[in-house]
């Protein structure tokens, strides 16, 4: 009689936390490849201001966005790569600010991977060859997270460095607005 | 002390009309009083039985299932929840045992070893270890105090719902691949929030919340029914020295318990949630603030596990020898100084983080100086076994088998307790070989012999002896033949918490001979488990009182009736079944047509009042349900907490609220 | 005779794993002072501990199987059960003063040992600085003369006979330094400076490996410990502080550009080159060490293959990337790391 | 064999209800009032081990909580001890009427600690993620704050409860008298909090 109870209330308790598991805690040792091995290229390299027909999201997206190793890894990365020195710690500096939701060449994370793969004019150098594929995705769901994109429960909240403002995990959600004032 | 019986009513300044309408009231519940029926020589036997039974029963169905009150049932499903996580935790043990039997073994992969260990060490130490005591505890301790329920009883079933949840939620989440990894210990700043990402590590130090408040509500149940409602006459010289065990535990629970909760809910999490820098070395935090803390729990967690057991210890030894056990007061004293003691001990699990090293002399000696006590109650149980004739029945075996395995542990301990030699073994095998030697030697032992012991109390029927005893040799021998050689392997130099070994180092034959022991250990587990599930069916049927013992459980039938006991006994004595001739003093009185309790004054034991119990209610499972929502969200956001008490207050409100607002003779709590 | 001999067949894999390996990593590899302290300390308290032991249990046996008549049994019949025997009160305060006296004499001694430990660490010759990292060890050799300060990772050379104090740092998580054939462990925390000192006895290698911890690889966090004399040690230094050897084959030459210009450069450091990471070990003399990856695996062309193309698969979890080198590429890249002896 | 019963004594006329240690319940809430107080002294001490590591208190470059909500906040705590005492020696008369007076008192006092309290989190000078020493005066003034709101909330409870027949129940007077002693405690706890937050700063 009480045995089909528990085991129902078994199944809600699961299929409760199955909601909020997703793919946040899948940890990726090594690039899986999901279609072309190489980012960017041609397709997703296009800036797109504002607009009308962006290309389909790369396939390697989800492994990625909202998976809370990336973002670590990457945020990881973006200390020991110096992207400090010039983004500072998203506040912008030298190079644009990261933290804001103006996104020059697109703030999708398969534009951004592009932008860091290949670098863009004044400045931002190109990572590919120095950074791998792998590392290069990882960034990439790093600098989004920056804007509050990826949802809140994949980010860490602060570093065990000195204090950069606003816990990471409380920043206010982002939306994506693609500048078109790209400077010359 | 102002009594503030219904009659004092008279005096009260009320308006006029009101004190007359009052008045008419108080005499006509008055009147009502004088017809309550209870129990007495005119009532008693059979009519008595079937009167008790239609007023403790508890509603049929799921409905009744989750919202029993009753001490018996809520500690029967404490102690098999227990196991199975027991079960759960052996098993993993055994994975990675066999991961370890050769060296650079491919069997299982880092992440997953790391998972194995944080869940298995998590597992027996929140899940199984205190919960289990705390459930024979619940079980029992009314039982020995020959009363009729424990205090609070709708606090008591929802603190074996919190265990519950807390429990499921930690293996729910193990099969969803999102387990705890980084130990049981979970140090900052690995268990930080830049070191772990994802919620794996939110989720061990919620799993951890929901048990400490469950051992905390335990443990304040535990600790009022000890102190106020034992049989009249239990003074506390003549309490039985499980129940001594037991004060002294649940008041170390009260006072160390929330030190982790503190740590992992009110710091860890906010560090991880929102932000705060508590340690975090950049911001004026420190990583070595969680050591403290944790330990300042940690160390007095072990012997919130070992002090029940030494009561159980107590407990068998009295029996099987015929003896109170000698020095009564001097067990005592042990008991409570041990207690003492274990609060300043922490800073031992710590002595390689570099703290200041004048500190450590004064560490390293109260940590020997805890062998004092613990030293005693063995010459106590040793002298009681000298002046009795002990019987060997499997209970006497695993006390026998307590003896032998605990002091190495006890005597590994001392070893550790010195600078200069822990700054070589802390964190290997060594360790590892020291606190199994302890926790199984010290605890699972004598769990294993009173599970035994009080098992034909609890289903009416005995276990299979001989069973028993093959169980016994191989936990016994198979102990041995897992642990002893990791001694030897710590000394070689075989750190803790590693997933593999390199061959060349000589760990390989310490490595394999464990391994082998332990599915030695396991099979014997196993065997006492079929021999539990047998009994149930095959045993012979136990009567009363069959091992001849002295303490009030067994002085009702077995297993016992919903209301324990048909008329309260009276004590004269440390063992008040073997100072009777011939029949039980009792006491009478209590009403029969609602449940009712007696509670007696803290240290004479003289009767003081007559209480209300509580009838059984959903709302303690519903308010679990709400509160261990508001724990499993602020995981995930930190606005689940403000949102999420509106439920708990609605239910907490429920629970207390009375049901029936007419007023009646005398005070019942619906 | 064939009881005693059977006996010494079921010891025989006991002596075995306790004599065939050189104490390599072992608390009983007393190849330093703080070790050897330890040993002694241990023996005293193993004897103490024994010795209460044996009490415990021979009071247990005793106790067991004393013979009793018919009326001492049956006490609870002749309401006798409350008497205990006279001597027993007696035996309680002498049980009591001797656990006093044994724990009193270990506490004593222990707090010897650990004094003169502490004097040792005084007068320290030689100074290096340890850092921790997930999961390997960065290892800088502290001179007053800066051109002498000298940057290796995962293996640690010591004169012998000279006290060196180690201080311990970490940039990440917590680890603990063990290297059990010297003596005891010290914690490395992040905000914090620790520190230990040896004086190394012995010549010859030890192994030591992370003892609290730290995360996946946690296991593979080793170290090798060369103990040698200090002629050989002075002479391993002024070679550490030369700078990488100039590439001389062509398949070297391709391996050097593209070690020291393509990802391997991000992170690592290899003296006179342009490749100046320092988020990994100091690859400099890479191939004079005698382990690879904090001591995973022995040093050897096909180790650094398997290493240079997967590091994931031979160490998952581990901050180095898998790259997926061409062929061409793999054998550039290991033909040059082998170069740097 | 059950042992037949030999009756020897008759509790048919115990009370059922007293005052103080006697009670189950007095012992209950000592149970919660200790462990609440070993989890305050625990944070006091993680207070004073952060303090220890930091050179200035409060860090650098910061400026201490300003004073006046914190202070009023303490005034009308000590203050509400007055109604609180009245109620507390209601309950020991069984002066039911009285207790039904004082009652929305005391709640109306809650509402406005808690409003104060508000002002006070916004007078800290600085956010709970700026550094150690911000994130300890805001988790002791969180969990005071959560205290103070569980036992308002208690309080309310009680009133409704205490305006109903039942009101007369010598039960409900025990827990009047209880909720009393526990209102006292929010208030002694208070006061080293506040040293802490708002003086130690200054010194």
């Amino acid at each position: 009689m009480s045995s089909r109870f528990r085991v129902r209330l078994a199944l809600f308790g699961a299929g409760a936390l199955t909601l909020g598991a997703c793919d946040r805690e899948e940890h990726h040792s090594r690039a899986k490849p999901v279609g072309e091995t190489v980012p960017g290229g041609e397709s997703p390299d296009t800036i797109f201001p504002g607009t009308s027909s962006a290309p389909p999201l790369d396939a390697r997206a989800k492994l990625y966005d909202n998976n809370a190793n990336a973002i670590a890894m990457g945020q990881t990365l973006y200390t020991q790569m110096n992207c400090v020195g010039c983004h500072s710690h998203g506040g912008g500096g030298m190079g644009p600010p990261l933290m804001d939701d103006e996104w020059r060449y697109g703030g999708r994370i398969d534009q951004i991977a592009t932008t860091i793969a290949e670098g863009r004019p004044n400045g931002m150098p190109a990572w590919r060859g120095k950074l791998t594929e792998h590392q290069i995705w990882d960034l990439a769901a790093y600098v989004r997270s920056l804007s509050g994109l990826p949802s809140k429960d994949a980010v860490s909240s602060r570093t065990e460095s000195m204090s950069t403002g606003t816990p990471q995990t409380l920043t206010p959600h982002g939306d994506i607005k693609n500048s078109d004032t790209a400077q010359q | 002390m102002t009594d503030v019986r219904a009659d004092t009513f008279d005096a009260m300044p009320t308006r006029e009309s009101e004190r007359e309408r009052v008045e008419a009231e108080n005499r006509r519940l008055a009147e009502e009083r004088k017809r309550i029926a209870r129990d007495g020589p005119k009532l008693k036997g059979a009519k008595l039985a079937a009167r008790l039974d239609a007023a403790w029963n508890r509603p049929p169905g799921i409905i009744g299932w989750l919202a029993t009150v009753d001490h018996k049932e809520i500690g029967r499903r404490y102690i098999l929840t227990a196991l199975g996580f027991l079960v759960l935790g052996g098993i993993m043990a055994l994975i990675m045992r066999l991961q370890l039997a050769k060296p650079d073994n491919g069997m299982i992969g880092a992440e997953r070893y790391n998972q194995l260990f944080s869940m298995h060490g998590s597992t027996m130490m929140f899940l199984f270890a205190v919960p289990v005591m705390e459930g024979v505890a619940v079980y029992m301790i009314p039982l020995m105090l020959g009363t009729r329920s424990t205090a609070f009883p709708r606090l008591n079933a929802f603190s074996y719902f919190m265990y519950l949840f807390g429990g499921l939620m930690l293996w729910i989440a193990f099969v969803l691949n999102m387990a705890p990894d980084v130990g049981w210990f979970e140090y900052t700043p690995l268990s930080g929030p830049q070191y772990s990402p994802g919620k794996h590590t939110d989720i061990w130090a919620q799993m951890v919340t929901y048990t400490e408040v469950a051992a905390l509500a335990a443990a304040v149940v535990l600790v009022c029914t000890i102190l106020k409602a034992r049989a009249p006459g239990m003074t506390l010289a003549r309490m039985p020295l499980f129940a001594w065990a037991m004060l002294v535990v649940g008041i170390m629970i009260i006072f160390a318990m929330p030190a982790v909760a503190l740590v992992t809910t009110v710091l860890l999490i906010p560090d991880r949630l929102v932000g705060t820098q508590f340690f975090n070395a950049a911001e004026g935090g420190d990583a070595l603030l969680f050591q403290h803390m944790f330990w300042f729990f940690g160390h007095p967690e072990v012997y919130i596990i070992f002090l029940p057991a030494t009561g159980f210890v107590s407990v068998i030894v009295e029996t099987f020898c015929r003896r109170p056990v000698f020095a009564h007061p001097v067990v005592v004293l042990a008991l409570i100084s041990t207690g003492i003691l274990s609060f300043g001990l922490w800073v031992h699990h710590m002595f390689a983080t570099g703290l200041p090293r004048v500190g450590y002399s004064f560490f390293t000696a109260a940590s020997m100086s805890v062998s004092i006590p613990t030293g005693l109650q063995i010459f106590c149980w040793l002298a009681t076994m000298w002046d009795g004739k002990p019987r060997f029945q499997v209970p006497m075996l695993y006390v026998v088998g307590f003896i032998v395995t605990f002091v190495i542990g006890g005597l590994t301990g001392v070893i550790l307790a010195s600078v200069p030699l822990d700054l070589q073994l802390h964190d290997t095998y060594f360790v590892v070989a020291h606190f199994h030697y302890v926790l199984i030697g010290g605890a699972v032992f004598p769990l294993l012999g009173i599970f035994t012991y009080w098992y034909p109390k609890i289903t009416g029927r005995m276990m299979s002896e001989t069973l028993g005893k093959i169980g016994f040799w191989l936990v016994f021998l198979g102990f041995h033949t897992t642990f002893l050689p990791m001694h030897w392997s710590g000394m070689l130099g075989m750190p803790r918490r590693v997933y593999t070994y390199p061959a060349g180092l000589g760990l390989e034959l310490p490595n394999l001979i464990s391994t082998i022991g332990s599915f030695v250990l396991a099979f014997g587990v196993v065997l006492f488990v079929v021999n539990g599930v047998l009994s149930l069916y095959r045993g012979v049927i136990a009567g009363p009182n069959p091992w001849g013992a002295a303490s009030l459980e067994w002085a009702t039938s077995s297993p016992p009736p919903v209301y324990n006991f048909e008329h309260i006994p009276i004590v004269e004595s440390s063992t008040p079944l073997w100072d009777l001739d011939g029949e039980l003093p009792v006491a009478t009185g209590l009403r029969v047509d609602q449940k009712e309790m007696l509670l007696t004054t803290v240290v004479a034991a003289a009767p003081d009042l007559r209480e209300p119990v509580p009838q059984a209610s959903l709302w303690p499972f519903i308010a679990a349900c709400a509160v261990g929502l508001v724990f499993a969200a602020s995981i995930f956001s930190a606005w689940a907490v403000p949102f999420g008490l509106i439920p708990c207050g609605i239910a907490l409100i429920a629970w207390f609220w009375p049901k029936d607002m007419q007023r009646k003779p005398e005070p019942e709590i619906s | 005779m064939s009881g005693r001999r059977y006996a010494r067949a079921a010891l025989l894999p006991l002596l075995l794993g306790a004599c065939s390996y050189q104490h390599y990593q072992s608390d009983f590899g007393a190849a330093a002072t703080e070790d050897r302290q330890f040993l002694t300390l241990f023996w005293i308290f193993m004897a103490v501990c024994g010795v209460m032991y044996a009490l415990v249990i021979a009071f247990l046996i005793a106790g067991l199987a004393h013979r009793r008549t018919e009326a001492e049994a049956n006490v609870v019949e002749t309401g006798r059960h409350h008497r205990s025997h006279p001597l027993m009160r007696t035996t309680l305060i002498g049980w009591t003063a001797l656990i006093g006296v044994g724990l009193a004499a270990l506490a004593i001694a222990s707090f010897f040992a650990d004094r003169s430990m502490a004097e040792a660490a005084t007068n320290e010759k030689l100074s290096i600085t340890l850092t921790g990292n997930q999961w390997w060890w960065d290892i800088v050799y502290n001179s007053n003369d800066a051109s002498k300060t000298m940057r290796t990772a995962n293996e640690l050379h010591l004169p012998v006979g000279v006290p060196t104090r180690i201080l311990l740092n970490s940039a990440d998580v917590i680890h603990s330094l063990w290297i059990p054939s010297l003596g005891g462990k010290q914690d490395l925390i992040p905000g914090r400076q620790n520190d230990i000192t040896f004086v190394p006895q012995k010549i010859g290698i030890f192994r030591g490996q992370c003892a609290e911890f730290c995360g996946t690889q946690h296991a593979h966090m080793a170290l090798v410990v060369v103990v040698q004399s200090y002629p050989d040690f002075i002479k391993w230094w002024d070679h550490q502080l030369q700078p990488a050897v100039a590439p001389r084959t062509p398949l070297q030459l391709a391996g050097y550009q593209y070690v020291t210009n393509g990802p391997c450069s991000a992170c690592h450091n290899i003296g006179g080159t342009p490749a100046s990471g320092t988020v990994a070990p100091d690859l400099t003399h890479l191939a004079s060490r005698k382990s690879l990856a904090a001591s995973t695996m022995p040093m050897s062309e096909g180790n650094l293959y398997g290493w240079v193309e997967d590091p994931q698969s031979l160490k998952p979890g581990v901050k180095m990337p898998t790259i997926g080198l061409e062929p061409d590429k793999l054998h550039a890249v290991v033909a040059y790391l082998e170069t740097l002896k | 064999m059950i042992l037949g019963p030999r009756f020897t004594d008759d509790l048919a006329d115990l009370p059922t209800s007293k005052f103080g240690p006697s009670s189950l319940t007095w012992w209950g809430i000592i149970g919660y009032m200790v462990i609440e107080g070993v989890g305050f002294a625990l944070a006091f001490a993680v207070y004073f081990f952060l303090m220890g590591h930091e050179q200035g208190w409060p860090p650098e470059g910061r400026l201490p909580p300003d004073l006046l909500a914190g202070t009023i906040f303490t005034i009308v705590i000590l203050l509400s001890e007055i109604p609180n005492t009245m109620i507390k020696k209601a309950a020991r008369a069984g002066d039911v009427p009285t207790i039904r007076l004082l009652m929305p008192v005391m709640v109306a006092v809650g509402v406005a600690l808690l409003v104060i309290r508000g002002f006070e989190f916004n007078s800290l000078n600085c956010l709970w993620s700026d550094n150690a020493y911000a994130s300890i005066i805001w988790t002791l003034l969180v969990l005071h704050a959560a205290h103070l709101g569980t036992d308002w909330a208690d309080t309310v409870v009680l009133w409704a409860l205490m305006a109903t027949p039942l009101g007369y129940e010598p039960r409900r007077l025990v827990d009047t008298d209880e909720n009393s002693l526990y209102w006292r405690y929010v208030w002694l706890l208070w006061i080293p909090i506040y040293l802490m937050i708002y003086w130690v700063p200054r010194l």
